[in-house]
């Protein structure tokens, strides 16, 4: 299985991603730069964390024009999996990819530390090998991790089951304690936690892993 | 030559951590006759437009595009001829 | 020599002596116009010779002692001399590491002062070809009763978090105290830790004749240029008020520069001849350094130095501070290839002159030779002097500190456990990414933080220390202990300690008694290094730190690495399970001088005299050692401030665990800060080979319970405790006293 | 009651990454015509105070203290009576 790795100027978390696959779930994993225009031949896209043009104006805001975007908009109109991690996150609100934006924190402070969280739906192609409600710890590290959405878009998103993680003790002010929403479809997950920092146990934890191999059971499923 | 003066605010019905740090900050200063705070980015762009039409144009597209985020912000500006030098 | 018509002849310069407001005296002008040039030096050049001969620069009042150190060592690849230090860890593998102050900037502005701190020391460790894999952050501030330490602490941690964050090192640990001593004259302490393969090791040379000289990153601006020419308003008729001298970190510009360099360095290292940061007096201290450790000159072209402002003189474009900016010396016809890497990053990349072989360092301007001296008389014929040094009068006839009364040791312990000193640190380190590169096994909080290297068994642990309390009382002894405590923090974590870098914090050279601590403290620093094998292989001197004539304690910071050879090895500090044994390694006695107990007391100034035994240290770290190899320990933690009380409770807090236990020590032993000790935890099936292999450097002290309470019998009392409670006020003191 | 616009910029000798990393991005958005971008901070702050002059000190006492870093920015306000409500 193919997964692409997207790194915008100023990422950072894209070489753990990168070896999180190839290290510990043990597929095939590159590194795309933000200048690729074509992602066809990959299975998965992950966007990962970091500072994408060092989230001057506001986290994403820059990164959404990126040459690969529109591969990657491609991508997920054609129902594959794209998952946005921290800046991945902001980066697929600021796109449109992603209903609702993320706000600075709460307390205006960055936060980095790990952080228990319920899984919401274990429906999804980025949960199937969780429970539903779960309860599990992955470490956060932002700044402006804040979700934020109007009512009506928090109706919808419950209505779809579209809230896929919560946090169990909201570290930030995010609506309703969101963790990791997706689009209607499905294919599209964005998570404020980071589960590439989760998937050894000399890292203090392996719940991270369950994101990916969640997706390589979506994925075997397919072929 | 044209100078555009770009203000961008949250909307009004969106809480904005960042102006209630700075409301709390200023009561503990002890200004308690501050009643509001809104927050904002300012931004001043030179542009090289033919015409002031033009120029209000191209503003109006990167607010759009760029400078605001239409989930919770919201943008006004004013583009003046700057004198030539 | 032709001069720009505003700046003062050479002439007027002799006659006015703006050099002495740079501070070049009298007899380094005279002797550099006399001896080293044989005439008189134009502005530009007078401005280069100032910076260039200021003890920043230099360490011309420093180096004799310096001198001292011990830089020996199996592993020593590099030592000081170069951006960073470099040590062998074996498979081809190299750490290099190095710290660095930025004390005053930060005390002017804290946000940006401390991240471009960062900044400063992320560039020493990629220019030697290494990935930055973590820092740390050793911090000083007055107490924060008073409004204006809070701030400098909230707004100094602000600026760490914002540029290590942002560039992706994690922040993985540090330190922080507070005195009255550094109200005004804050500390703030960096070091980074990088990795490499050996094969990539880079130094800052201009070597080969013709080889070009490239300038990439971030445009020259008039920032940090020395205070006393910004006054003079001479080029600019801008109001004063709008100049600034700040220099704004750019993080994300810094992470290009980084990954750019880095990817030169491993795809096209031998076109690249040398590479150096811009760092302190930018870009003449770069090119001047490189040609001098090169034997080589250089002659640059200023006109095409990328600028951010129009109408800077030589002058300013030399002696600017702008960060992200680095120098390379590129293989003459291959610059392409480098410019076109850096064009792919989208930095800006020039090239500003070439390597010569007459070794004399050339700077055009206009057209105009504006600067021509030999590089050796603006690097290497600095006159070092041997500052007067005088044991202060305080030491004379020192009293030994008094024993203080404790009747209810468990208030006793809260209190400590509530000084900001003493206590968590986690309101500050929760804002630093600690995790990001996902190599990070052991976070901040626990003695030494770790870091695992990736696709090897090894992991590498790393620790500041400097408890400055001790080094008022005696330099010498005081730095011993600074760098036991930061091996003892090492081999509690499950390292060996190979190599030390320092940042010497102390006040003016020119006082005789802060010259004769300086100067103790670093004798002290290299018989320890010596004894525990660990070299000093790179540091950073920041002197002059005083406030109206009252100088800091002196603050020798010493930032310690450790090798982990599995990490299987790795240990924390904290208790893991109910009914485990828990022994203390070590003897204690009655030491107060400089604990915080007697500060507690109201002893606000330290007094008293230190005891300590390099010998006890050394066999004590051995058995912990050796202990954590036969993986005999559950845990292990080093004794520091607060003493046995408090390293017990710490050791608690993880795991939510109680301790029930009795001891031959007295209520205030139990508080006392004699050195050289541990708390370990054994699981009972592995206590008799644990008290085989201790004998009796080892004694039970209880064990621990899933019970909320803390029992330790005395020999006059007992502290009786609620562990929860002793944990919400360790971990809530800080973050209360910040608000 | 009283409304306080207040825009902090940076010093023009200070460098400014984020205003040059919108810049780049308008460029690369193919506005090329964009020659400059500064950028700063706005606040609206609305003071309970007796006169505008009292208002007046209050906003540059704020200004002062908090709103603006005097090593770096510089500020300016403008104050407004609100009609009552
Ligand atoms: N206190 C010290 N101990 C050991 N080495 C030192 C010390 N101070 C400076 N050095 C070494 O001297 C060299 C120059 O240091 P410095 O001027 O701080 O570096 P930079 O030019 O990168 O700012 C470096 O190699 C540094 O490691
Ligand atoms: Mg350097």
């Amino acid at each position: 299985m193919k997964f692409a790795v997207v790194s915008f100027p100023g990422s950072n978390c894209d070489e753990d991603l990168y070896y999180a696959i190839t290290d510990d779930l043990h597929e095939d994993a590159t590194i795309v730069p933000h200048t690729t225009t074509d992602l066809t031949e990959f299975d998965v896209i992950l966007i990962p964390g970091g500072f994408s043009y060092g989230d001057y104006l506001r986290g994403g805001a820059i990164a959404k024009f990126a040459p690969v975007m529109a591969a990657v908009k491609a991508f997920a109109q054609a129902g594959k999996p794209v998952l946005g991690i921290c800046n991945g996150f902001q980066i697929l609100t600021e796109a449109g990819l992603l209903p609702g934006t993320l706000q600075h924190n709460r307390q205006m402070r960055f936060i980095c530390e790990p952080e228990p969280l319920l899984v919401e739906n274990s429906q999804t192609m980025f949960t199937a090998a969780f429970q539903d409600q779960q309860q599990i710890t992955l470490p956060i590290a932002h700044g402006e991790g804040n979700y934020y959405c109007d009512d009506a878009t928090l109706a919808k998103l419950r209505d779809r089951h579209q809230i896929a993680f919560t946090y169990q003790h909201n570290p930030n002010g995010s609506v309703s304690d969101i963790a990791g929403i997706t689009n209607e479809a499905g294919n599209v997950l964005g998570m404020m936690p980071h589960p590439e920092r989760a998937v050894e146990a000399i890292q203090g934890g392996t719940d991270g892993l369950l994101v990916f191999k969640s997706l390589l059971q979506a994925h075997l499923r397919t072929v | 030559m044209f100078l555009a003066q770009v203000h961008v605010t949250y909307k009004p019905s969106i809480l904005d951590p960042q102006a209630v740090a700075i409301k709390n900050a200023m009561h503990r200063l002890d200004f308690d006759q501050v009643t509001a705070v809104r927050q904002g980015k300012y931004f001043e762009i030179t542009v090289d437009a033919p015409t002031s039409d033009d120029a209000e144009k191209q503003i109006e597209a990167i607010c759009d595009q760029l400078l605001a985020n239409p989930n919770m912000e919201t943008y006004r500006y004013e583009v003046k001829e700057l004198a030539n030098q | 020599m032709q001069e720009l018509k505003t700046e003062p002849t050479p002439a007027e310069i002799r006659a006015q002596k703006p050099y002495e407001a740079w501070g070049l005296s009298q007899r380094e002008y005279d002797y550099i116009s006399q001896k080293l040039i044989g005439r008189l030096p134009n502005y530009t050049e007078t401005g280069l010779f100032a910076v260039m001969w200021s003890e920043h620069c230099s360490y011309k009042d420093s180096k004799p002692i310096l001198r001292k150190f011990w830089n020996d060592g199996s592993r020593v690849i590099q030592g000081p001399g170069e951006g960073a230090g470099v040590l062998d860890i074996g498979d081809d593998q190299a750490v290099v590491f190095k710290a660095e102050s930025h004390n005053h900037p930060s005390f002017v502005e804290p946000f940006e002062g401390a991240a471009t701190g960062v900044g400063g020391i992320i560039r020493d460790i990629f220019s030697m070809g290494a990935k930055p894999i973590a820092s740390l952050d050793s911090l000083r501030f007055g107490e924060l009763d008073k409004p204006k330490n809070r701030y400098l602490l909230t707004e100094c941690v602000a600026g760490i978090a914002a540029y290590g964050n942002c560039i992706g090192i994690p922040t993985v640990g540090g330190e922080i105290g507070f005195d009255a001593v550094y109200d005004g004259n804050p500390l703030v302490n960096v070091m980074c830790v990088g990795l490499m393969d050996q094969a990539d090791l880079k130094r800052g040379r201009a070597t080969g004749t013709g080889n070009s000289i490239i300038y990439v990153g971030a445009k020259t601006g008039r920032d940090g240029i020395h205070g006393a020419t910004f006054a003079s308003n001479e080029f600019s008729d801008e109001k004063a008020a709008d100049r600034s001298a700040v220099q704004v970190g750019d993080p994300f510009m810094e992470k290009l520069l980084t990954d750019a360099c880095l990817e030169i360095i491993h795809d096209h290292s031998e076109i690249l001849m040398g590479i150096q940061d811009m760092g302190a007096a930018g870009l003449v201290s770069s090119s001047a350094e490189m040609a001098s450790k090169a034997k080589s000159g250089v002659t640059m072209n200023l006109d095409l130095v990328p600028q951010r402002e129009p109408g800077m003189s030589a002058y300013e474009i030399m002696l600017s501070e702008s960060q992200e900016r680095m120098l390379l010396c590129v293989k003459k016809g291959e610059e392409q290839t480098v410019l076109d890497i850096f064009a792919r990053y989208d930095l800006d990349a020039v090239v500003v002159g070439h390597v010569t072989d007459e070794r004399q360092y050339r700077l055009y301007q206009h057209g105009k030779l504006v600067t021509d001296v030999p590089v050796t008389s603006l690097v290497d014929d600095v006159v070092e002097r041997k500052q007067p040094s005088k044991k202060p009068a305080r030491l004379e006839n020192v009293q030994s500190a008094q024993t203080p009364i404790v009747q209810q040791p468990a208030e006793t312990l809260k209190a400590l456990l509530a000084q900001p000193t003493i206590a968590s640190k986690r309101a500050v380190f929760k804002q630093y990414d600690s995790q990001v590169q996902a190599n990070t096994a052991v976070t901040p909080g626990s003695d030494a933080a770790v870091v695992r290297v990736r696709h090897t068994k090894k992991a590498l642990a790393m620790t500041t220390d400097c408890n400055a309390r001790y080094i008022y009382l005696d330099p010498y002894v005081g730095g011993q202990i600074a760098v036991s405590e930061a091996a003892r923090n090492i081999v509690a974590s499950g390292g060996i300690p190979i190599g030390i870098t320092d940042c010497l914090n102390f006040g003016s050279p020119n006082d005789p008694e802060s010259y004769w601590e300086l100067d103790q403290s670093v004798q002290g620093i290299a018989q320890a290094c010596e004894r525990f094998d660990t070299p000093v292989i790179s540091g950073n001197v920041s002197m002059y730190n005083e406030t109206d004539g009252h100088s800091i304690y002196p603050t020798p910071m010493i930032g310690m690495v450790g090798l982990i050879e599995d990490v299987a090895q790795i240990t924390t500090q904290s208790f893991k399970t109910a009914g485990d044994a828990v022994y203390l390694v070590g003897t204690t006695g009655d030491d107060f001088a400089g604990s915080e107990l007697q500060k507690l007391r109201g002893q606000i100034t330290p007094i008293g005299q230190l005891n300590f035994n390099l010998d006890a240290e050394a066999a004590n770290q051995r058995l912990v050692q050796q202990a954590i190899r036969q993986g005999l320990l559950q845990s292990a933690h080093d004794l520091s401030e607060g003493g046995l009380g408090v390293a017990l409770a710490e050791a608690l807090f993880e795991y939510q665990l109680g301790f029930e236990g009795k001891t031959a020590l007295t209520n205030s032993q139990l508080f006392s800060e004699t050195q050289s000790r541990f708390i370990v935890s054994v699981q009972p099936k592995d206590q008799a080979e644990f008290e085989a292999l201790a004998g009796k450097q080892a004694v039970l002290l209880g064990r621990t319970t899933d019970q909320d309470v803390v029992q330790l019998v005395t020999a006059d009392g007992q502290l009786t405790a609620s562990s929860s409670e002793l944990k919400a006020t360790f971990g809530g003191a800080l973050g209360c006293l910040m608000k």
